[in-house]
């Protein structure tokens, strides 16, 4: 039986007393890309069962069959990124078939890394390697945002109060796992 | 406060803890500090802060930075330091410390904890908006520490608010575009040896503000006159400060001079310290004012129209005395003293504003130039904005008039042992600008750049240049950072492993267990070699590529860019980016392409997969990944919106297994079971959908080595399985593995470019005898450059093929090629036909061949030529560049 | 550092994006050119000392190109605008001369 | 001639002997207010201008010329680079013009008769990958076919020739070899533009601060003058040599050039004892470094992306540069920023120059030295004058035409220099 292995594979939960830093493997996750306020927008949001945020930097949440949580992210106009929706794919690929629809949905599970943060110092540490604003009024829960973390490119998405996921490129998670244990040095 | 010892010039020193070492060193006698950098003069502290030109010492605890001023260390148990004459000295042993960084947002910034500050801070609080405050002081109140004063209790209450961050030792040192401002906390130095270790001994804010006030506060200036710089002469604020708040003891008989109320405020503080204050000498012709007053009604002796005019020293050259002139009569006596306290009027800290651009201006008011500046993103206050507090009338005055040879010793830079003499050159050799005289006298640039120094320039220029107004003169520039800063602190985390990611595939562990050596492409670590043990690099590529040709081989192909494209549009799309046609590429197919930029010359090519009508698979090279990506974009965004077709990066969600080598084809059949992989059901350049273990796949018979070839593309987190999978099918094929070494060898030896080796940016597809991939038939990016005259000239180098006549000879790399017996020309230079792209060994030919780019060279066939390495001459000659298995009969087996 | 307006994102640090020089250079005909008209729109590029139609892609980010006015001597940046509408002028924000009105 | 030796009684405190320069001659170059005519009027005030007019004068004995600077003489690029000189460029055309270039620095103290602080300390070009290390031996071979000195160093060598350099293979992107130019080296900016005032000046030539060129007169496409901020003044040639504003004059001419102007920004740290005695360059990792005469610390760090006349560049530029460099140069921990600043580079699509008539009968242009200028500025100023003089170019700039953005043979530098201070 062949299972998935993680770009992190062997590397220790880093906990400290103020932030928790783990990773999430196995998240599924399809780039959907399709133009605002087209029928074929529409379609897919029905189809997928879940209304797509129109404005980059949003986020949806819908709970899908079996009780898990399906999140859908804008991070453009006409991009979105579905996260923990296995059946995305096989639901819209008949749509796609007909061509009536002009969109594209890519299983992207492998190209990212998913490390989520916890903990009550969690921003502080984020904001030495994180260049964009962090404050609740500019970032609060339920917020995502693409940008570089040390160099890399990541997805950084306000889950939950004091817990943000950071969804790294895949190349980049061992560099980034580094760069985050070494940040949380001050405030073990 | 406890009393800590510290050691200075290999000398045990008491001192309270946190105060200024240059105030412990004075309390214990210490006048003369130093000697000056090129003068060899002895110097003293003369100052407060980071302004102090003269004590600058070397570290010799701690981290030991150098060029720190005496005056801004806060004394600590454990603390060392030696004197330095202004040049500082770089210690070998590594920097232990810890530096780190922050990002932080904030409606208001306020710079300058001062009463300016901390009422600017109050007023945005009760507005509601969140403060940062920042100060470069150990505790906030500004002058009010220096006075010895404590914060007024409703201060003390906006430092308590809970909208209010306030940083103490955070010095601003940069103002950029858009509220952007760089600040420098030090957050370990003054705890000494009590330091935590994982606390960074300094950390940069990145602050991004709605708003910022500036009240960075101002500097006292001194006077000009001879002999101006002896150990006992002091700015009066820090003078009076020192013995006044640090109970330094070591003067008797002061005087001071003064050209506005500053000096007389200092001379009562000295008073009741128990100084004598023998004279107040005030270069004005009256003043009046609570603190003249004040001066007059204690009894201290005070004179208007007069000022120092000369000192002398005793023998260990600190102060002894002064001559004193009436500026009316131009009358001089002497007076004894060993302290000279100075006050010159005051200098606001213009320099930030004046890093974004804004232009200080002179108030002849203030005798100083001012910043007052209001708008919603940017507003000064307290002494920048004219503010000065105080009953003061100060005037313009920065000396007496001096002969020649008294200014040789009228000191304006003391750093930089620059005096009134350097500037009068300067003045005399036709320099008017005062950049001019900063650069032709170097006042200003050294470590305390002008900050006191400056507004003595342009005084001293205004006297020079028939008593202009400073207006006229104007300020020098000011660049970031305000203060000094450590390389290391500005490099925070970037170190080391940190200091650019690393690229890895999901196999690299497997790649390091196995024993690659590796080798950096961009950022990516690919395996460059696998050498078993006692395996040279040669060795260990001969047996890599002996197995390619042989028995079947495997590599990572994992680094390469690959892209999705969908889209009723994908086909036509396609047809504009690459030089070659795609839109008649069957499903199911794969088509080798090659892209130019607009201006005909290659910039990436690869392997693309049609995988149905409207579903495209792009692979680029390992390096263009991400250009390619934003290429697509740039054109479906900005030129061809009409195109329906979306491109999502899938590099790392595919890994990809190179599978080459005659026998590739049996091993593939014990892991690929569920599909036909026999030559004629699935032939080159076709790719098919298949399962491992119901793990989806999708081979490629792609070949970039010209052998009968399968690429696996498989979701990145099952590629490690199933590599380890293939390795154990493969034992009985002595499977075997290669790095990027072997790959180039295997290409070249096919002739297959690699753009960026075989290329350097000046090549069109035509250069590259790849004519055949140019479409006639259809527009593409590029395609019209090549109408431009120097791209169709004849002549131009083209790729071609050269053997080495000494078989075993592998010829450098970059070498350039010459004609037989090419000789240089008058002046030594040799004209050259081409150079050399890649070169190598190949166990297949038995010899060494290389790539080039030769003038004309499809038309040299044949042709003898010349690689002159140093003094050695290496014949070779000049073949087709394919020069195994022409027919390709391997890679269509 | 500077601080772009992404229309889509909102302000970011100027790492964030990669720069596209002048704004409204359009991809001419290329079989109706001659050498000098091609030559020019291969490099000739505006390069005005004040402001600066010019093109941005927030790269790190959403991915997508847009249009900004910016002063090339105070850095001070004005209006932004998408691919294919309409260029506003530098100073319906700021007030102040815009060269190719 | 190089220049190590101090001339002022030196400070004995410490650990060193402080080096001092040595007193500036008592006369440079002579105010003049502007003449209504000239023969030539040289745009531009900096290094390149000063020396065209200059060779106009010495090498052409035309003397009626004026050099009109907008602010203070050599304010600009000339006061604001890192004074590294080389020639052991890639392509035989810029090999040629600042290997002249070059050449003329090794007399220029004595054809001047001014100290210049022109240290031959060598230069070297660090490669610290295998695609890095293929290009910089292919720059190392064309150089050694155009008679340029030059030679490949293993990592060992380098640590011979700078003891402070990091050459451990641990380090992200390891040393694996260089280039060395031991003719290369550095000179003091500042000197060498008024050495060539003080010399032009000496001459005849007017040169005139604070007076801006507005706009030109231009007649059957003809320049008869220039119009400036003190007036129109009239003249037969002009030379427009005035980077960082070279677009600006072209559009005033009513042409086109195919420049952009960038941000490039340098820093230097307070005194230190001298720790490194060669000019050391990694395009790789963006780091140009030498250690001045007195002791500082100079160092270039890579353009700003986009177009500015600000002076300015952003900081994150300078953060990432000295963490590059303390990769290299460990001891540099705690160095100290003294002072960052910023200049405006002209940067060309092929990254080299243009020295070439224009579209306009008698005005030429000197413009786009990218990041290269200062150590061009003799060869640039000697060939500008040449072809000023006698209206066509002279070999060695022939290649460096705006035609050959028609043409399209470019001489691209890019692929070769990355940033090629």
């Amino acid at each position: 039986m062949i299972t998935k292995e993680s770009p992190l594979k062997g590397m220790n939960i880093g906990i400290v007393a103020t932030v928790t830093i783990r990773e999430l493997p196995g998240l599924h996750t399809i780039d959907l890309r399709v133009a605002p306020g087209t029928a074929a927008q529409v379609v897919v949001a029905e189809v997928l069962g879940i209304d797509l945020p129109e404005k980059p930097g949003r986020t949806r949440m819908k709970t899908v069959s079996g009780g898990g949580e399906a999140h859908a992210l804008c991070l453009a106009p006409d991009w979105w990124l579905i996260v923990g929706f296995g059946e995305a794919e096989e639901k819209l690929a008949p749509l796609l078939l007909t061509n009536d629809y002009h969109f594209s949905i890519v299983d992207v599970s492998g190209q990212r890394t998913t490390i989520e943060l916890e903990g009550p110092k969690v921003r502080e540490v984020l904001a030495h390697l994180w260049e964009q604003d962090l404050r609740e009024k500019s970032f609060p829960v339920g917020s995502v945002s693409q940008g570089l973390m040390v160099k890399a490119p990541v997805i950084v998405w306000h889950i939950a109060p004091f817990r943000y996921r950071v969804m790294v490129r895949s190349s980049f998670a061992l560099h980034l796992w580094k760069a985050l244990t070494d940040a949380v040095e001050e405030w073990m | 406060m406890s009393e800590v010892s510290f050691i200075f010039d290999d000398k045990l020193y008491k001192g309270q803890k946190g105060e200024p070492m240059a105030a412990a060193l004075l309390r214990s006698g210490l006048l003369s500090i130093t000697n000056s950098t090129y003068h060899g003069r002895p110097r003293g502290v003369a100052g407060l802060g980071v302004e102090e030109p003269n004590a600058l010492v070397q570290m010799v605890s701690g981290t030991k930075e150098s060029m720190l001023p005496a005056t801004v260390i806060e004394v600590a148990d454990g603390l060392a330091a030696h004197s330095l004459t202004g040049i500082g000295a770089l210690p070998e042993a590594p920097d232990e410390a810890r530096y780190d960084k922050t990002n932080h947002y904030v409606d208001t910034l306020v710079i300058g904890a001062g009463l300016a500050g901390l009422k600017a801070a109050e007023e945005y609080l009760c507005a509601g908006r969140e403060v940062l405050l920042i100060d470069d002081q150990p505790v906030p109140g500004g002058h009010l520490r220096h006075l010895g004063l404590e914060l007024p209790a409703a201060l003390r209450d906006v430092l308590a608010h809970g909208n209010l961050t306030y940083l103490c030792r955070c010095t601003a040192v940069g103002l950029y575009d858009q509220n952007y401002v760089v600040a420098i906390e030090r957050r370990s130095d003054h705890l000494g040896n009590s330091a935590p270790a994982n606390r960074s001994r300094i950390r940069v804010w990145h602050i991004r503000a709605d708003k910022i006030v500036l009240a960075p506060g101002g500097f006292q200036r001194p006077l000009i006159f001879a002999n101006n710089d002896r150990p006992g002469i002091m700015l009066s604020h820090a003078a009076a400060t020192y013995v006044a708040v640090h109970g330094v003891r070591i003067f008797s008989r002061a005087v001071v001079a003064t050209v506005d109320n500053q000096g007389y405020r200092d001379a009562l503080r000295l008073r009741h310290a128990g100084v004598q204050v023998q004279g107040i000498y005030d270069a004005r012709s009256g003043a009046g004012g609570s603190s003249v007053d004040a001066a007059r009604a204690a009894g201290i002796p005070a004179r208007f129209r007069a000022t120092v005019l000369d000192t002398a020293a005793n023998a260990e050259g600190t102060l002894h005395s002064l001559t004193i002139q009436d500026l009316d009569t131009n009358e001089t006596f002497q007076i004894g003293a060993d302290l000279l306290a100075v006050s010159g009027g005051w200098t606001p800290i213009v320099d930030l504003a004046t890093h974004i651009g804004i232009k200080p201006v002179w108030s002849e008011e203030h005798a100083a130039f001012l910043v007052n500046h209001s708008t919603d993103q940017l507003r000064t206050a307290g002494m920048l904005a004219g503010d000065f507090g105080g009953d003061d009338d100060p005037s313009v005055f920065f000396g007496p008039a001096l002969d020649p040879e008294q200014s040789r010793y009228a000191y304006i830079d003391l750093q930089r042992d620059a005096t009134l003499h350097d500037l009068r050159r300067g003045v005399g050799a036709g320099l008017t600008n005062i950049e001019h005289i900063k650069r032709y006298t170097t006042i200003g640039t050294a470590h305390d750049q002008g900050k006191t120094s400056g507004m003595l320039t342009i005084g001293a220029l205004c006297q020079l240049n028939g008593n202009v107004s400073p207006a006229d003169v104007g300020t020098l520039s000011f660049r970031p950072p305000y203060v000094p800063v450590p390389f290391a602190a500005l490099a925070g985390r970037e170190r080391g492993e940190l200091s650019d990611p690393v690229r890895i595939t999901v196999l690299h562990p497997w790649h390091v267990e196995a024993g690659a050596v590796f080798e950096d492409v961009g950022q990516w670590k690919r395996p460059w070699y696998f050498p078993k043990p006692g395996e040279s690099m040669e060795d260990a590529v001969r047996r890599e590529c002996t197995a390619a040709r042989q028995g079947v081989a495997v590599m990572d192909a994992s680094t390469l860019g690959k892209i999705d494209i969908q889209g009723p549009d994908a086909a036509v799309f396609l047809d504009r980016i690459y030089t070659n046609i795609f839109s008649t590429l069957p499903e199911g197919q794969c088509r080798y392409g090659m892209m130019c930029k607009a201006d005909g010359i290659a910039f990436d090519d690869g392997v693309t997969t049609r995988l149905d009508k409207n579903h495209f698979f792009m692979t680029t090279t390992t390096g263009g990944a991400a250009g390619v990506l934003a290429w697509l974009e740039e054109w479906l965004q900005t030129e061809w919106p009409d195109l329906k077709v979306y491109c999502t990066s899938v590099t790392e969600h595919i890994s990809t297994i190179a599978l080459v080598g005659p026998k590739s084809r049996q091993l593939l059949r014990e892991l690929i079971t569920d599909i036909d992989l026999s030559k004629d059901a699935f032939p080159f350049m076709h790719s098919r959908k298949a399962t491992i273990d119901g793990i989806p796949v999708r081979i490629a018979r792609i070949s970039f080595s010209g052998e009968l070839a399968f690429e696996i593309n498989v979701e990145w987190g099952y590629a490690r399985p199933i590599w380890e999978r293939l390795w154990a099918l493969g034992r009985p094929y002595d499977l075997t593995a290669y790095g990027t070494e072997t790959m180039h060898v295997l290409r070249a030896e096919k002739g297959y470019i690699i753009i960026g080796q075989d290329t350097d940016g000046t090549q069109t597809p035509y250069d590259l005898n790849m004519s055949w991939i140019v479409s006639k038939k259809k527009e593409f990016i590029g395609k019209r450059s090549f109408q431009l005259p120097y791209l169709k000239t004849t002549g131009r180098q083209q790729l071609v093929g050269l053997l080495p006549e000494n078989h075993d000879e592998v010829i450098p790399e970059g070498a350039y090629i010459t004609v037989l017996n090419a000789q240089p020309d008058k002046q030594g230079k040799t004209s050259h036909i081409g150079f050399v792209t890649s070169s190598y060994y190949s166990p297949a030919l038995g010899r060494a061949f290389a790539l080039t780019l030769v003038a004309d060279g499809l038309n040299r066939m044949g042709e003898v030529v010349a690689v002159p390495i140093g003094k050695k001459m290496i014949h070779a000659t000049i073949c087709d560049a394919v020069f195994i298995d022409k027919e390709n009969i391997r890679r269509y087996s | 550092m500077l601080y772009i307006p992404c229309p889509h994102c909102g302000l970011r640090n100027e790492t964030e994006f990669h720069y596209g020089a002048e704004a409204g250079v359009s991809y001419p005909d290329p079989k109706v050119m001659t050498d000098t008209e091609w030559a020019k729109y291969l490099h000739i590029r505006a390069n005005p000392k004040g402001w600066l139609a010019e093109r941005w892609v927030h790269f790190a980010g959403c991915g997508r190109w847009f249009n900004l006015w910016r002063n090339t001597i105070t850095h001070e940046i004005g209006p932004v605008w998408l691919p294919f509408t309409i260029q506003p002028k530098a100073t319906d924000k700021i007030g102040e001369e815009d060269p190719k009105a | 001639m190089t220049n190590t030796n101090d001339t002022l009684p030196s400070g004995t405190i410490g650990r060193r002997q402080a080096a001092a320069l040595p007193e500036q001659p008592p006369n440079l170059w002579k105010p003049v207010k502007p003449k209504k005519a000239y023969d030539t009027v040289i745009v531009g005030g900096g290094g390149h201008g000063l020396a065209t007019a200059y060779y106009l004068a010495k090498n052409h004995g035309l003397t009626n010329i004026a050099v009109l600077e907008k602010g203070w003489l050599a304010g600009g690029n000339t006061a604001r680079n890192t004074t590294i000189i080389r020639s052991n460029y890639l392509w035989d055309e810029s090999a040629a013009i600042y290997e002249h270039s070059l050449k003329l620095w090794e007399t220029l103290e004595e054809d001047l008769g001014y100290e210049l602080f022109f240290s031959q300390r060598g230069v070297l070009t660090l490669a610290h990958s295998i695609s890095d290390v293929r290009s910089k031996r292919r720059n190392f071979y064309a150089n050694a076919l155009n008679g340029i000195d030059s030679e490949w160093l293993t990592p060992e060598d380098v640590k011979k020739l700078v003891p402070i350099i990091n050459i451990s293979p641990d380090v992200r992107y390891p040393v694996l070899g260089a280039t060395y130019q031991p003719r290369g080296g550095i000179a003091k900016h500042d000197w060498v533009a008024w050495g060539y005032a003080k010399a032009a000046s000496d001459l005849g030539v007017d040169i005139i601060q604070g007076i801006e060129v507005t706009g030109f007169d231009i007649r059957n496409n003809k320049v008869q003058g220039v119009h400036t901020s003190q007036g129109t003044i009239a003249t037969e040639k002009v030379g427009l040599v005035a980077a960082g504003h070279s677009s600006i004059l072209a559009n005033l001419a009513g042409f086109s050039i195919p420049i952009q102007s960038r941000p490039l920004q340098a820093l230097v740290s307070p005194l230190l004892e001298q720790v490194l005695n060669t000019v050391v360059m990694s395009g790789a990792v963006h780091v140009y470094v030498s250690q001045a005469h007195k002791g500082e610390l100079v160092m270039g760090a890579g353009a700003d992306a986009f177009n500015s006349y600000a002076q300015r560049g952003g900081f994150h530029v300078i953060e990432h540069q000295l963490a590059a460099a303390l990769e290299l140069f460990p001891i540099f921990s705690r160095a100290q920023v003294l002072r960052t600043w910023g200049g405006i580079v002209d940067i060309a699509p092929d990254a080299s120059p243009i020295i070439c008539l224009t579209p306009v009968e008698n005005l030429f242009i000197n413009c786009g030295w990218g990041t290269g200028g200062f150590k061009a500025t003799p060869g640039s100023g000697w060939v500008m004058a040449y072809t000023i003089a006698t209206g066509t170019p002279h070999e060695l700039n022939l290649p460096f035409t705006l035609d050959r953005f028609v043409t399209g043979h470019l001489i691209d530098e890019h692929g070769a220099a990355g940033v090629a201070h």
